[in-house]
């Protein structure tokens, strides 16, 4: 099923409250903020605040970490691979067949713990950006900051009809198990697969026709407007200056951090 | 309702149209609809009434078809496609390709904003059509959360709210169920009483005698035109267009043959009851039925031409079997 | 097939990669005419659900990439179609990143515009049922290539960043190896799918 | 066709299942159908149909749903649930999910190569499928490019092939023009007197008398149970789920009002063939139809009873009228 990251866009806190067109270039900003740190103990303030940031938003930690699981079985490899290496560099630990595995040192864990912690965190502040506000007025924000209006219909029109062909495949699939067919590791069910899906796409294109006729028959002659507005008041300010001024913060420390205790790794 | 003015709504003549990949889907069409008529366009599957339709409001056009329809009065410019909806609105089918906006109070709204409307006005008219179809209120869901009954409705209205003159339907009591069949029939009955001009693309030939006052026939060209009675009296034709009659009709020739003494058949079972009222008035308050030498050689004649899949294997049987009857 | 997640490369490639990204979109977005938007929007739609699919390929299960078919179907407005793509990926599954949202484009995007010279020299013009096999080929021949141009591209921005990526670059490949056949694979039938079926689609 | 053995085709026993977003949409479910049986399901729209339907070859299960269904005396196990269609075919209602090949053929002969079938038996049973349903040579033809009702027949041949005991179709005549539906209905038949299992989801309600021995409702559970002509008697029940009674039968009512005698009412024109044959051969060879003092209020309350829209409202109306009728 198609996720649903908006499961909790309804929920009454402060973010939910705050204009969504502020909301998404403050948490973005402090998103790139921390992703440029290379300093641990900046880092983990980062996470902090990602963490601060779910829990002033009201959104469940649970249902975060369990949308978050994706990320860390791909960051997790780096984790365990960056602190050792095949090379004869470091201190040797192992070695099989002809193959050495040592260890780089302290350092490379730290490196590997930042990287790790920068990448959680990113994804953790997707979650008050994006999950605070239904996917639709998120994309009407996108539209308020002026992003390219053909590029904005795009995610409009991509995310209504990804469910529509979820539905669509979902069906497709069923139709294939209910004629006794079952995905195995073999060519059958690759290229099975690949005609249902070119079949989807066959559709696809006939469905676009029609929504486009449907459009044209509805008046459209090139750009799309709706009704809904925003309004920013003193709060949205608030909100942003707060998150963007820590954002800030946060490489003004860097920068003094490079020059005070530069090539010292942090003392954690 | 008839005509309030003389007005013609629609002229179509000689309409001719073939797909990129050479399917012929129209030859030679010409009819003519006036204003506040409501018109059922029946055909079988693949008979061009969904191509039809996108002519109406210039999305489909070629070169053959150039000058082919006028809509109030004004031949279609394919450059002022985008100013069509004002006159005329068309329902498709899938409502899924209707609801292409994330809200639907965004979809109902697409086509007044699109046609300049003011936007107090477009909220006036949003909150109007959603409430003619049963849906007030709805104007924050979510289009891909609605059941099917309530997204053909939804479709609806996304059209009405451009207030156009001429509404065309594509088949919009498919796939329902019962009740939102009959809620739909309701809201279509509703918009025909208040004058606007409509024409239904329908299989359903049981609901068309209380929607349509007119029928037209589509079979690639024209093949039947007239009022809903006298397109339904032409089973030949009917037949081999691969169609129906309503299922009273079809029980009112049965009854005939049971001596039932009618020569108007009813379409629905409102008209039947004042068929049946009318006939025993004239009867001096009575009717009888009865069984007579030929009934039942004559009850399977008239049934015997609905049964499509062997229709002649079927009339060489019944003949047949009436000879042997008549035997006895 | 992995995008890069956020803080793992050096600021001046993810930051080369928007750029990278806004000229092509920018240039992209030009060519679109308004009545491509449905059209394109519903095939990235499909582009996103269809690489939801996930099929065992020994050990591991693997979802397509489709980035060498959108590539052969859409030429230069393959790229905005991968773009939105991504970012609804990374926005609802939190897979890839934010801030390498644009690197991750330019290593599926610029794969696909040369899938599209693959298979449109290969091709030819006038696809049809009965060029179907050539289709096909050279359908399989772009998709392989292109998967195999979004590795180089991972690999070397990897690579660039820090020695200490080298084990984790070799880790990435040497798992995606057999996505590069299943993706061939994978293009190879679709193509030669929409020959039979469809063949009006490759002349839009 | 009455069952030939009374073994057991589907045992569904308390079945439960709430989809993971939460809609509960099947609820203490509980049925069984002998081998042989032709089976109405009706309900209204999202009333669990398909996903009752999903259950019954265990695309669709779930913890709570474990045990609750055997096939031809088996429980369903899931990890097992691509050998089912040996014993249960299923028929989904958009024939565009099920043509997922180029050809027609080949769509065809998936299911048996699933299974394991040999080649050859394979290619007769193509052949034999497609010759089932009017579609004999079509092997090299492209599924995409099949008219809509021929969609729908081949995507029953897809499931024939396989030669399943029991099959079960969602919505089989749903978007047909009459011509193809009359069609479709006939292969039902053919399926029925060879004695197949049928399930056939359906808001064709005038469909089912010449289909099913049984109607049962859904409305999440099951609501009603019966013989065609029980389930359609209680009117009331109907009303409740949304539903209508076939037509004829709706008329027949009617004809109660103006003095018909019939206790038992016909459901399709043949059954009211019969009814009246019968009535009259009882009532020495006539039958007499008069307006008495309450026809009218006795036919505008039967009427009433269908209309779904105010269906309160109409009745407080008749209600009126009906004093004010016996007023006069
Ligand atoms: N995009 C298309 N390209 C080629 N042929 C088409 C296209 N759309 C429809 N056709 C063909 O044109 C003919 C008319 O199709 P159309 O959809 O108008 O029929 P219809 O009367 O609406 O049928 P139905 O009752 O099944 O909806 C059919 O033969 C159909 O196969
Ligand atoms: N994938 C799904 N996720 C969540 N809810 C679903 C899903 N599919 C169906 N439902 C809901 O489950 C209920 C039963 O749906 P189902 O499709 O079984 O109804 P149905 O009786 O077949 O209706 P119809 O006559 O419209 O086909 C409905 O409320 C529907 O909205
Ligand atoms: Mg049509
Ligand atoms: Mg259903």
């Amino acid at each position: 099923m198609i996720s649903e990251i908006d499961r909790y866009a309804s929920l009454p806190s402060p973010i939910h409250r705050w204009d969504p067109r502020f909301r998404l270039v403050s948490i973005f900003t402090l998103i790139f903020s921390v992703v440029l740190l290379y300093n641990l103990q900046l880092v983990v303030t980062g996470m902090i605040s990602a963490i601060i940031l779910v829990y002033i938003s009201k959104i469940p930690f649970s249902f975060v970490l369990s949308r978050m699981k994706l990320v860390f079985i791909f960051v997790l490899p780096f984790f365990i691979i960056i602190p050792f290496t095949l090379t004869n560099t470091g201190l040797e630990i192992a070695s099989f067949g002809g193959i050495t595995v040592s260890y780089r040192g302290p350092e490379s864990v730290e490196f590997a713990a930042m990287i790790v912690l920068k990448a959680l965190t990113a994804v953790m502040l997707i979650f008050p950006m994006i999950g605070t506000s239904r996917m639709d007025i998120t994309i009407k924000a996108l539209e308020g900051l002026h992003l390219p209006n053909k590029l904005v219909q795009m995610f409009a029109f991509t995310y209504r009809y990804i469910f529509v062909l979820d539905d669509e495949f979902t069906r497709t699939d069923r139709a294939l198990t209910s004629r006794g067919f079952k995905k195995r590791g073999n060519l059958y069910t690759l290229t099975t697969i690949s005609k249902a899906i070119a079949m989807l796409f066959v559709k696809s294109y006939e469905r676009a026709d029609r929504v486009f006729y449907a459009m044209r028959s509805k008046g459209y002659a090139g750009t799309i407007a709706t009704l809904h507005e925003f309004h920013a008041g003193r709060q949205d300010w608030i909100n942003a200056a707060f998150v963007v001024g820590f954002a800030i913060l946060l490489q003004v420390a860097a920068t003094f951090d490079a020059f005070g205790t530069s090539g010292t790794f942090g003392g954690l | 309702m008839a005509a309030t003015s003389t007005e013609i709504a629609i002229h179509v003549s000689d309409l001719n149209y073939t797909y990129p990949d050479g399917t012929v889907a129209l030859e030679q069409v010409s009819f003519e609809i006036e204003r506040g008529e409501s018109v059922a366009l029946v055909g079988p599957n693949g008979a061009g009434k969904s191509t039809l339709l996108l002519h109406l409001n210039g999305i489909l056009h070629s070169r053959k078809s150039r000058g082919a329809i006028e809509i109030l009065g004004d031949p279609i410019d394919p450059k002022k496609v985008h100013e069509m909806p004002k006159k005329i609105g068309i329902v498709f089918q899938d409502p899924d390709d209707m609801l292409f906006m994330p809200l639907l109070g965004d979809d109902v709204a697409f086509g007044p904003i699109n046609l300049g409307v003011e936007k107090v006005e477009v909220k006036r008219r949003v909150a109007a059509s959603l409430e003619r179809v049963g849906l007030a209120g709805y104007e924050n869901r979510v289009s891909h959360h609605l059941s099917g009954g309530e997204k053909k409705r939804a479709a609806i209205a996304t059209v009405l709210s451009m207030e156009p003159e001429i509404i065309a339907m594509d088949e919009p009591t498919a796939n329902l169920d019962p009740k939102s069949r009959a809620e739909l029939i309701e809201i279509l009955k509703t918009l025909k009483s208040e004058g606007k001009t409509l024409i239904i693309v329908t299989h359903d030939v049981n609901a068309i005698p209380e929607l349509a006052d007119r029928v037209i026939v589509l079979h690639r060209t024209i093949v039947a035109d007239g009022t809903t009675r006298e397109v339904f009296s032409d089973t030949e034709m009917l037949l081999a267009a691969g169609l129906e009659v309503p299922t009273i009709m079809q029980f009112f020739e049965v009854l005939q043959a049971f001596g039932y003494p009618c020569n108007v058949l009813p379409l629905s079972i409102e008209g039947a009851v004042s068929n049946l009222t009318e006939t025993i008035e004239n009867g001096d308050g009575h009717i009888h039925l009865h069984i007579h030498e030929h009934t039942h050689s004559e009850v399977d004649l008239a049934r015997s031409k609905y049964q499509h899949h062997h229709h002649a294997a079927r009339m060489r049987d019944i003949y047949n079997e009436s000879e042997t009857g008549a035997a006895h | 097939m992995v995008h890069i997640s956020d803080g793992v490369l050096a600021e001046w490639l993810w930051g080369g990669g928007w750029a990278v990204t806004a000229v092509i979109l920018a240039y992209a977005l030009s060519k679109m005419r308004n009545e491509d938007v449905p059209r394109l929007s519903v095939i990235t739609a499909a582009v996103f659900v269809s690489s939801l699919v996930h099929i065992s390929v020994g050990p591991t299960s693997v979802h397509f990439i489709l980035n060498g078919f959108a590539g052969v179907m859409l030429g230069i407005l393959a790229y905005p179609c991968i773009f939105v793509a991504l970012v609804l990926q990374c926005f609802l599954f939190g897979h890839g990143g934010v801030t390498t949202i644009g690197i991750n484009a330019v290593n599926m995007g610029v794969p696909a515009l040369i899938a599209y010279l693959i298979f449109k020299t290969g091709a030819g013009r006038g696809i049809g049922p009965e060029t179907k096999n050539r289709a096909s080929l050279f359908g399989a021949i772009a998709g392989g290539v292109a998967v195999v141009l979004a590795l180089l591209f991972l690999a070397a921005e990897l690579l660039t960043t820090g020695e200490e990526f080298l084990e984790t670059t070799v880790l990435v490949v040497s798992t995606h190896i057999p996505i590069i056949a299943v993706e061939a694979i994978f293009t190879g039938v679709i193509v030669g799918f929409i020959a039979t079926v469809e063949p009006e689609l490759f002349r839009r």
